[in-house]
């Protein structure tokens, strides 16, 4: 015979979690106290209740003790509740006839009160065991997904993430921005500590990603839209107009030299404004595609419409169309993955530093293009004022680290200046001087790298640049002065230097936020995308089938950008792979019988879920739409809409048992 | 007659309006005459309250109670009718939520007596003479009922058995509800005598209410024009068919004036004017606080709009006085 | 007796303020998980419910809660134009916004009843909030709608004596 | 970056460690920077990083044996620019002053009299109270005098010791009152009654007189109505936002060059006068750095015809101090005994550099001392030292 009889066993379990909980809750008096509530037939603690040993006491219990209920107070339910679920429903007991209780997160880690700590969990241990009675069994949702793929972004972290996924036989749509993929690594010179040259190793991936027969690579778009939801997003992409026929445009470049400007005049943004280039432009030798551009921003034909179009003309083609008009793609797509990239701290924030008031104060990345074969001067470092520094101080930590810019550490800035200053001696032979706060040098042949600069000489000042001025004791040199205490040998020092490089920090980027509303995830007040679980889910993001790769996460140097890239590529495969991925059941649903045709519900739901059934003359919520918000059931005027895990009993009793309300209700009978 | 069953009839704060709608029976109420004993009913026979005490305890078949409680006579009354009675139905919009005398809660009694002994514009009262509850009258002591504090529905001073909603009940329904108690068919004790749905289910405008309703304002019936062929509450004027139970057969709606919500909530709802409000004002097309409260403003008086008749009996009951 | 042990409960000098709070599970309860992460300290006087969207928050449940003994009602949501489900918290800010109006004309001070954005990555907000409001409903003192309810009931009970007295009288 | 008055009142160098400042000086990453961009940090035995660094460990005390926050001039550099946002010059370092001075075996007899003086006639040059709005008498507008006239007013001018008392100063009264009568203000000052301010740099050597001149002042402000104050001194400026809040101050208190600014469009017309003159301006540490004024002074000049702006080298938050604050007004002999170079001196090379006619400025202390400069470098007839708001006076002349 069952021992139920028709009626709730609830099992009451809490988790020392180490000293985590137990270290400020007194788990045995909460444990002696749910033993006490009704319904409670097991009340017992443990020292890790998600460990093996703790799930299957929960099972056994469930068996022996024919538990209908299982409550248990851990940590948030974020990182445990499917664990427990499972344990639940392997013992035969419906997954959602449990409950969990936050006595991790928001209860032991964020109280000092043992006392108030231990008050507050057994309130919340009492709403529960009173709300999981109201608990029915429920099935998960599953939603089939697409197989196909959108990366979005173009570095580094973009191209590895499609080539994987491409490589396992997925189609991939990749949406860049810029006229080229290649991103940030394709301006660098070098990659630190190995040395190696950054675009003998980038283009090469680019190149694959142009001819792979699985990516369909759409360069100069943006996203413009995302609807739907993990397994199926309607993605509409702009692909903006180049004024060039992809198909008809070769990359000879006779349309550029035949402008009608001569000479280049405009700001080059791949060599950082240190060359110029026209209004018809091939970004960089080794852009992909190898496509080129029309910028009618500068282009004299869309700023006056008066020209005599000679680059129409030059091409034999007629790749060029001047009238060409935005297009827009439209996709279906079962996963995404965001890799947009990051944006160098703009120098000039740090007024004191003179970045665009002396002309040889330059950015890391400005010096990067500086010191390339490929760049400007191939390679040779002639500053603004046309000579070559004989001494170059490169401050660290600009923009980071610092609470009137950011307060974060850049990660890459100590060993991309420890590069700049091997690269720049190498090319120049100039005496170097770092001044750092702290130089930080974690990672495979990181430190080492740190010791082979010193031993190459490359000076090393303790101290963060306080001014930077003209030296005018040196009246025709016009050098700079560089001002810093050594805090080591603790003196004032002012050191003149010809060349002043700012290692500038990584920010994210302008329009983060607009991205992330795109793609409905979240992201820290700075900008920089949070990812689901620090630990354990560093690529996912609070959307299901949305994940995070490369600095649009967090600074990072490539090869974690590129792990990053490859694990968002697994679990957008492991999603494609099983085919489907299972929801939690909280949809809504209304009891037609009660429902009374008032419509009110129908414009509340941004998905459409809601429906007016002429013929019945009543609602319905197509649960393949509904997402679970509740904001229908909450505004429900005749209480006839409902929600499966949060229906309004369940949430009344919450409340009951948060207030201990049982002992008012004498007093409020009449 | 002796066989016939006792039914006695009983108002409390009250306008009057529920022991019309028991004439409203018209040739029914013959019906009802022949069919029971009327046993008490103040407004329309001579009765003391000793007739009523002479019963035995549970010897009165039904008592309809209508009209809220808030003094100490009514207590006492409802009290009594209590122990005589096998089955109280509260009845009307008073006695189950406290009805518009409920509002009443939205004041503290001292600022009643002042308004209404004192300061309202047709008192004159230059003693401020107050009515005392025990004088001496040639010679003996004479009593007056005491004004409680708080307004009361029925069922926080006796236990209910039914409920009978409106203001006042329709006759269709008090008919039905005669008709189930002489049939002996008791539904399940608590249960309220209307249909378990909405108003809009029943209302003649139904079909033209729009599903993308968005209310940019709010307009009072007193200040502007209601279309008689249109849903009333998509034209902006707050209508509480949405939030109330039908079985009025949406009779305010067929006079061109919006419900005022007097059949009180489903049995789905705790507090009537909580869930309309939510209704009402997610529906609002406004997204910055200000704009939000622009259009809110055109609801002056939200407790009097959305808890005409339900204040007394909502979860709140009452203003908090410190 | 009873009373008294309410009152002890509700207004000694032990009296904690009771603060119910409604975190939308995307945005205000990570960021309450992400304070613990942080071991962000703050008052422990708030005891979460989280609901999906604070969309989902039904007023019925705001007025619930203070009538069973909540000194005040937090409600937590994504900043405007960040709901996960696009615009729940804009029902909920329309619905507030009317509520507060309602409470305070109730006698309820509107102070304890508050509606606030933060952020999956505002975990140090959750710890500014939380304090502020309990400091603020602390000046307040308690709501103990239960026990004025206590209080309301008295007349009624002081009565059933005296009429016992009247009877006589009426006899 | 504002320091919450109240988490700080009270604090002791002992009990800093339990207020939120301390909890900021626990985050010090000893960079160095402000060190780095202090003035006089070069001379310090102990600069502003080692004083943090010995506060946590305890050994502050060394500190006070040295004359090291002697010679901090307040300029704000250090804390403007401080990653981590610490409040040395507005807490730590004025702490550190006051227990200097105490422990200094001989006070530098400057800076000695200039807190008698402040202490017995209300302003640091010893002048007679009662001789304070004489300049009224030379100014070509009425000004109203509250003591005479107690009507309530909408604008209070607090005057200020250098500007009532120096002729240079008077000369930049003259004009601000000129401005003020075009522009239809309702203004008027305390005369005789008012004392100094208290510089806020001044006051920290010395908290006693630092109160009863924040109660003196602060009891005559509640003998009359008025809106709100405005001075043409941004040290007074300081001191009200500053000091004097965290004695319960609750005015409202504008510098004279953001209050024209407010009322730019009227003044705009009056400007009629082409100057042609090319000048450089000077961020005071108070107004620009500590306030944020660096923008107003600027649109200022720039309203006035046939001016050409040029910047020095060091300007905005990078500003150089003239040497005159925190006390550095009344110890330049002690300086030049320890073999210092005098800020003004300093300055006034890169003014020169810009090769402007005039140096423009907005704090009755650099007058003086820019002047002086200038006369020691012999370049006294090439540039001219001018407050803003005599240039715009001038500006104003038909």
């Amino acid at each position: 015979m069952s021992k139920t009889n028709g009626k709730i066993r609830i099992g009451f379990y809490i988790c020392h979690c180490g000293t985590n909980i137990a270290g400020t809750v007194d788990v045995q008096k909460v444990v002696d106290y749910a033993a006490t509530l009704p319904n409670v037939v097991v009340s017992k603690h443990y020292k890790y209740m998600c460990s093996d040993p703790g799930q299957e006491m929960i099972q056994k219990d469930i068996k022996e003790q024919e538990l209908n209920r299982v409550v248990v107070a851990a940590c948030s339910p974020f990182l445990h509740e499917r664990t427990f679920r499972n344990a639940t429903s392997q013992a035969g007991l419906n997954q959602f006839y449990f409950q969990m209780v936050n006595t991790r997160e928001q209860n032991a880690w964020v109280h000092l009160d043992p006392e108030a700590s231990t008050e507050k969990a057994m309130d919340l241990v009492r709403s529960a065991i009173k709300r999981v009675v109201f608990h029915k069994p429920l099935e998960q949702k599953t939603v089939p997904i697409k197989p196909d793929v959108l990366v979005v972004g173009g570095g580094i972290a973009g191209i590895h993430a499609s080539l994987t996924l491409a490589n396992a036989g997925k189609k991939v749509y990749l949406v860049e921005r810029d006229p080229t993929i290649g991103g940030h690594m394709a301006m660098f010179d070098k990659t630190f500590p190995t040395l190696d040259c950054a675009a003998c190793i980038l283009t090469p991936k680019m190149s694959a990603v142009k001819n792979h027969p699985n990516i369909t690579m759409w360069t100069y778009s943006e996203v413009e839209s995302v609807e739907g939801y993990v397994g199926n997003f309607k993605v509409k992409v702009k692909r903006k107009p180049r004024y060039i026929i992809d198909d008809l445009c070769v990359g000879c470049l006779d349309c550029i030299e035949a402008c009608v400007y001569k000479e280049p005049r405009f700001y080059d943004e791949f060599n950082q404004g240190l060359s110029k280039r026209k209004p018809v432009y091939m970004p960089f030798p080794q852009a992909t595609p190898q496509l080129v551009v029309i910028d009618p921003d500068t282009c004299i034909w869309f700023k006056t419409g008066k020209c005599k179009q000679t680059c129409v003309e030059s091409c034999e083609r007629k790749a060029v169309d001047l009238n060409q008009q935005p297009a827009y793609k439209e996709i279906e797509v079962g996963t995404i993955i965001v890799a947009t990239g990051f944006k160098p701290f703009d120098a000039g924030k740090v007024y004191y530093y003179g970045y665009g008031t002396y002309p040889n104060v330059y950015t890391a990345l400005e010096v990067e293009r500086l010191i390339n074969a490929s760049g400007p001067t191939s390679g040779e470092v002639i500053m603004r004022d046309g000579s070559t520094p004989k001494s170059i101080a490169i401050v660290h930590c600009v923009g980071s680290r610092d609470k009137n810019t950011n307060l974060w550490c850049s990660r890459v800035c100590c060993l991309y200046s420890l590069k700049l200053a091997h690269l720049l001696k190498e090319h120049t032979h100039a005496d170097i001087y770092n001044f750092y706060i702290d130089i930080r040098t974690p990672g495979k042949l990181m430190d080492e790298f740190y010791t082979r600069m010193a031993e190459e000489g490359v000076k090393f000042i303790r101290g963060r640049v306080a001014d930077i001025y003209p030296d005018t004791s040196d009246e025709e040199h016009r050098r700079l002065v560089v001002k810093a205490e050594d805090t080591l040998i603790r003196e004032i020092i002012k050191v003149p230097v010809d060349m002043v490089v700012l290692s500038t920090g990584l920010v994210p980027r302008d329009d983060a936020n607009d991205v992330r509303r795109l793609f409905n995830i979240t992201c820290s007040t700075e900008g920089f995308f949070i990812e689901r679980h620090p630990k354990l889910a560093p690529v996912n993001t609070f959307t299901d089938g949305i994940f995070l790769a490369g600095c649009c996460q967090g600074p990072k140097d490539i090869p974690d950008t590129v792990a990053q890239a490859g694990a968002a590529a697994a679990e957008a495969l492991a999603l494609i792979d099983l085919g489907y991925i299972e929801l939690e059941p909280n949809t809504a649903f209304i009891v037609e019988e009660e429902c009374s045709g008032c419509k009110s519900c129908v414009p509340l739901c941004p998905y459409s879920a809601i429906s007016y059934n002429e013929e019945k003359r009543k609602a319905n919520i197509n649960e393949a739409l509904c997402k679970g918000c509740g904001t229908c059931v909450a505004s429900c005027p005749s209480g006839s809409i409902k929600q499966n895990l949060f229906e309004d009993e369940e949430i009344y009793s919450e409340i009951d048992g948060i207030l201990n309300y049982e002992i008012y209700e004498e007093a409020v009978c009449c | 007659m002796p066989d016939k069953p006792k039914l006695a009839f009983y108002w409390c704060a009250a306008c009057g309006g529920c022991e019309e709608s028991v004439v409203d029976l018209a040739e029914d109420i013959l019906f009802v005459v022949d069919n029971v004993d009327i046993i008490f009913w103040p407004v329309g026979m001579d009765f003391k309250k000793s007739d009523v005490e002479k019963y035995a305890d549970g010897e009165i078949v039904v008592s309809l109670i209508n009209g809220a409680i808030r003094s100490s006579e009514q207590q006492e009354m409802v009290q009594l009718l209590r122990r005589k009675s096998k089955v109280v139905i509260a009845y009307g919009a008073c006695a189950q939520y406290g009805g518009i005398p409920g509002l009443a809660n939205e004041f503290e009694k001292e600022e009643i007596l002042k308004w209404v002994y004192e300061d309202s514009p047709s008192t004159y009262n230059e003693e401020k003479v107050r009515p005392l509850i025990k004088y001496k009258a040639n010679g003996s002591d004479v009593f007056l009922p005491e004004l409680w504090n708080v307004v009361r529905p029925l069922n926080k001073v006796i236990d209910v058995d039914y409920y009978l909603p409106g203001c006042p009940p329709s006759s269709k329904l008090l008919k039905e509800a005669v008709l189930v108690l002489l049939s002996g068919k008791l539904p399940p004790k608590g249960t309220v005598l209307a249909p378990d749905i909405a108003l809009c289910d029943e209302c003649p405008r139904k079909d033209t209410k729009p599903t993308d309703l968005a209310f940019t304002e709010f307009l009072r019936p007193n200040l502007h024009n209601i279309d008689p062929e249109k849903c009333i509450l998509s034209q902006g004027f707050v209508c509480m068919g949405p939030a109330t139970r039908s079985g009025c057969g949406a009779l305010c709606v067929g006079g061109n004036m919006p419900c005022t919500g007097c059949y009180g909530p489903t049995s789905r709802v705790k507090d009537q004017g909580a869930k309309i409000l939510s209704s009402i004002c997610s529906n609002v097309e406004a997204k910055t606080e200000k704009e939000i409260d622009v259009v809110l403003k055109g609801i002056p008086d939200p407790v009097g709009t959305f808890y005409r008749y339900s204040l007394a009996g909502s979860i709140l009951r009452k203003k908090v006085s410190i | 007796m009873l009373l008294d042990k309410l009152t002890e409960q509700t207004g000694s000098k032990q009296w904690q303020p009771k603060i119910v709070a409604f975190f939308c599970n995307w945005c205000t309860y990570t960021a309450a998980d992400l304070a613990g992460v942080s071991r962000i300290k703050h008052a422990p006087n708030i005891r979460v419910i989280r609901v999906m969207c604070s969309g989902r928050v039904d007023p019925q449940f705001i007025l619930d809660a203070f009538s069973k003994g909540a000194d005040g009602v937090l409600i937590g949501g994504c900043h405007p134009g960040d709901c996960h489900y696009q615009e729940g918290n804009y029902k909920c800010l329309r619905r507030f916004q009317m509520l507060k109006r309602v409470i305070s004309s109730l006698g309820i001070e509107s102070e304890r009843l508050r509606l606030e954005w933060i952020s999956a990555s505002e975990g140090d907000k959750v710890r500014v909030v939380v304090n502020d409001m309990v400091a603020k409903i602390k000046q307040l003192g308690p709501l103990g709608l239960p026990v004025k309810y206590k209080e309301w009931a008295k007349e009624m009970h002081v009565l059933d004596s005296e009429i016992a007295g009247k009877e006589e009288v009426y006899a | 970056m504002i320091v919450e008055l109240d988490a700080i009142r009270g604090v002791s160098l002992d009990t800093i460690y339990d207020s939120p400042e301390g909890k900021l000086i626990q985050t010090c990453i000893q960079c160095g920077t402000c060190s780095g961009t202090c003035p006089y940090g070069e001379y310090m035995e102990y600069p502003p990083r080692r004083i943090i660094k010995l506060l946590q460990h305890g050994l502050v005390d060394k500190v006070f044996d040295t004359d090291s926050m002697l010679k901090c001039v307040n300029c704000y550099a250090c804390m403007m620019k401080c990653p981590r946002e610490i409040h040395l010059t507005e807490v730590l370092l004025q702490l550190v002053k006051e227990q200097t001075v105490i422990k200094l075996p001989v006070v530098p007899p400057e800076l000695q009299k200039a807190l008698e003086n402040n202490y017995r006639y209300g302003n640091p040059m010893g002048e007679s109270g009662r001789k304070r709005a004489n300049w009224v008498q030379t100014s070509s507008v009425p000004i109203r005098i509250l003591s005479q006239n107690p009507e309530p007013v909408d604008v209070l001018w607090f005057v200020e010791s250098y500007p009532a008392f120096h002729p240079r100063g008077q000369d930049t009264c003259r004009a601000i009152a000129k401005i003020l009568n075009a522009l239809g203000v309702d203004f008027a000052i305390l005369g005789n009654e008012e004392k100094s301010a208290g510089e806020c740099g001044l006051l920290s050597w010395e908290s006693g007189l630092a109160e009863a001149l924040v109660d003196y002042n602060m009891a005559i402000f509640s003998k009359y109505k008025f809106n709100r104050i405005i001075t043409s001194d941004p040290h007074a400026l300081d001191a009200f936002n500053f000091r004097y809040r965290m004695y319960g101050f609750k005015g409202s208190i504008t510098h004279i060059v953001p209050f024209i600014i407010e009322n730019i469009d009227k003044l705009k017309p009056m400007l009629h006068k082409t100057l042609g003159y090319s000048v450089t301006y000077h961020d005071s540490c108070c107004l620009g750095r500590h306030n944020g004024y660096y923008d107003e002074p600027r649109a200022l000049l720039k309203a006035i015809p046939g001016i050409k702006l040029i910047e020095m080298v060091h300007n905005r938050i990078n500003t150089l101090c003239c040497g005159g604050g925190g006390g550095g007004m009344w110890l330049d002999t002690y300086f030049k005994s320890q073999n210092m170079e005098r800020l003004s001196d300093r300055r006034i090379k890169e003014a020169i550099d810009t090769g402007a006619d005039v140096l423009a400025v907005a704090c009755p202390y650099e007058i003086p001392r820019f002047e002086d400069a200038l006369k020691v470098a012999g370049y006294d007839k090439k540039m001219v030292v001018r407050d803003i708001m005599e240039l715009v006076s001038e500006a104003m002349e038909d």
